[in-house]
């Protein structure tokens, strides 16, 4: 189980390689990658900011990979988040969780980024063609981590 | 034992502000002692406690603003998050 | 959308990375890996071979990515799978899903490993200790595959 | 205009063969015709409708056995699939 927050970019080929490596117990590996999109609520998106609280992040993301290892029958799983400024395309977040069948990874994934979504504490600033603005929270993401409670 | 505040994106642009390291106020024993505290600095700081959705953690853990606080604690106030 | 039966192995950070490139629209990218397990059933495996229905193979991938596409609104999507001799340890296949948000890519990327688990036309044959088999299917993979039904 | 039969997997093997080419075969309109042909020849052909599980193909979509065949078509017979 591994948490990084990191300014530098992630190779997804080589770090689901590195999930993987010595396991031959893993049957499954499940992944998201967050990417910047161009536009956000109807608005160009020109660059972003990532805020993030050091300490707090980081055992927080832990707590959440835990939890997940809790409630799953998990191989191993890793979270990648990236802070500091990022262009559109660029990736913004890795989840990966390997198991031995597919149904554990993708629940334990999709929990995983719902809860970090509404965990974490990262803060967007985006860059549109009106000026610079915080991104507003979601309705969404908020009734996707709901439907996760006990 | 000093108190120490931490502000976060759109909290710490309204306050003008990243940290603070303070004796923790005479009186003060829980996360809204603290605000009202704060607030009695004026300005930005009288709007901190009513702004919408406001999020605080106390010794990098999320509570309520029922939280008990005391002297080394690190408390943090920030919006909602929006990463992933 | 693009489908893929070959003997070859693939690298997953050059598949999303195609998958990604010039789609600045691409919030993010879910994708699944199925890895030979060490294990099945209880017995050792050392070896493994995938038989398919050349031109029908494609043909109901093909099929299940065109229904993902209905289903959700998806930015792209693909699948490969690999067939010939392989050892514990080696990809078999891979689903990807790009979407402008996380929650249509998670449901079309489970919905499309569901379906070819259940109306492909691969089959396993394994190597254990105590010979080879024919991999018998799962009850729950039907199982899975039942969840989507309209 | 000659009917192709395939064979994959636990069911290949158990003929023995792999893939065959004859002519359809006098009324045969549909699949279970088709198996109640083959199983004229005796031995291991005698079994295969019983096969559990037996999945067909026609024109390489999967089908039950009351799917129409006809001179031209592509029949397959193979056990259920197992891949991902």
């Amino acid at each position: 189980m591994m948490v990084r927050v990191q300014e530098a970019d992630f190779d997804v080929g080589s770090e689901l390689a590195a999930l993987r490596r010595d396991r031959p117990q893993i049957g499954a590996l499940v992944s998201f990658v967050g990417v910047v999109r161009a536009a956000s609520d109807g608005a160009g998106v020109s660059e972003m900011t990532l805020e993030h609280y050091p300490g707090m992040t980081e055992k927080a993301l832990a707590a959440m990979v835990g939890e997940a290892g809790r409630r799953w029958k998990l191989i191993d799983a890793i979270v990648i988040h990236r802070v500091g400024r990022l262009l559109p395309g660029d990736q913004i977040v890795l989840v990966a969780v390997a198991g031995a069948h597919r149904g554990e990874a993708f629940a334990a994934c999709e929990f995983l980024i719902d809860y970090l979504k509404t965990r974490a504490p990262f803060w967007k600033r985006e860059v549109t063609p009106q000026g610079a603005r915080w991104v507003a929270a979601r309705a969404s993401d908020d009734q996707a981590a709901e439907r996760w409670r006990d | 034992m000093m108190l120490k505040i931490l502000y976060f994106a759109s909290v710490r642009e309204q306050l003008g502000q990243g940290s603070e390291e303070l004796p923790l106020p005479a009186g003060v024993v829980d996360v809204a002692g603290l605000l009202g505290f704060l607030a009695q600095r004026g300005g930005a700081w009288e709007h901190l406690a009513e702004i919408r959705n406001l999020r605080q953690a106390v010794n990098q853990e999320m509570v309520g603003r029922d939280a008990p606080i005391g002297a080394g604690d690190e408390v943090a106030f920030f919006p909602p998050v929006t990463g992933g």
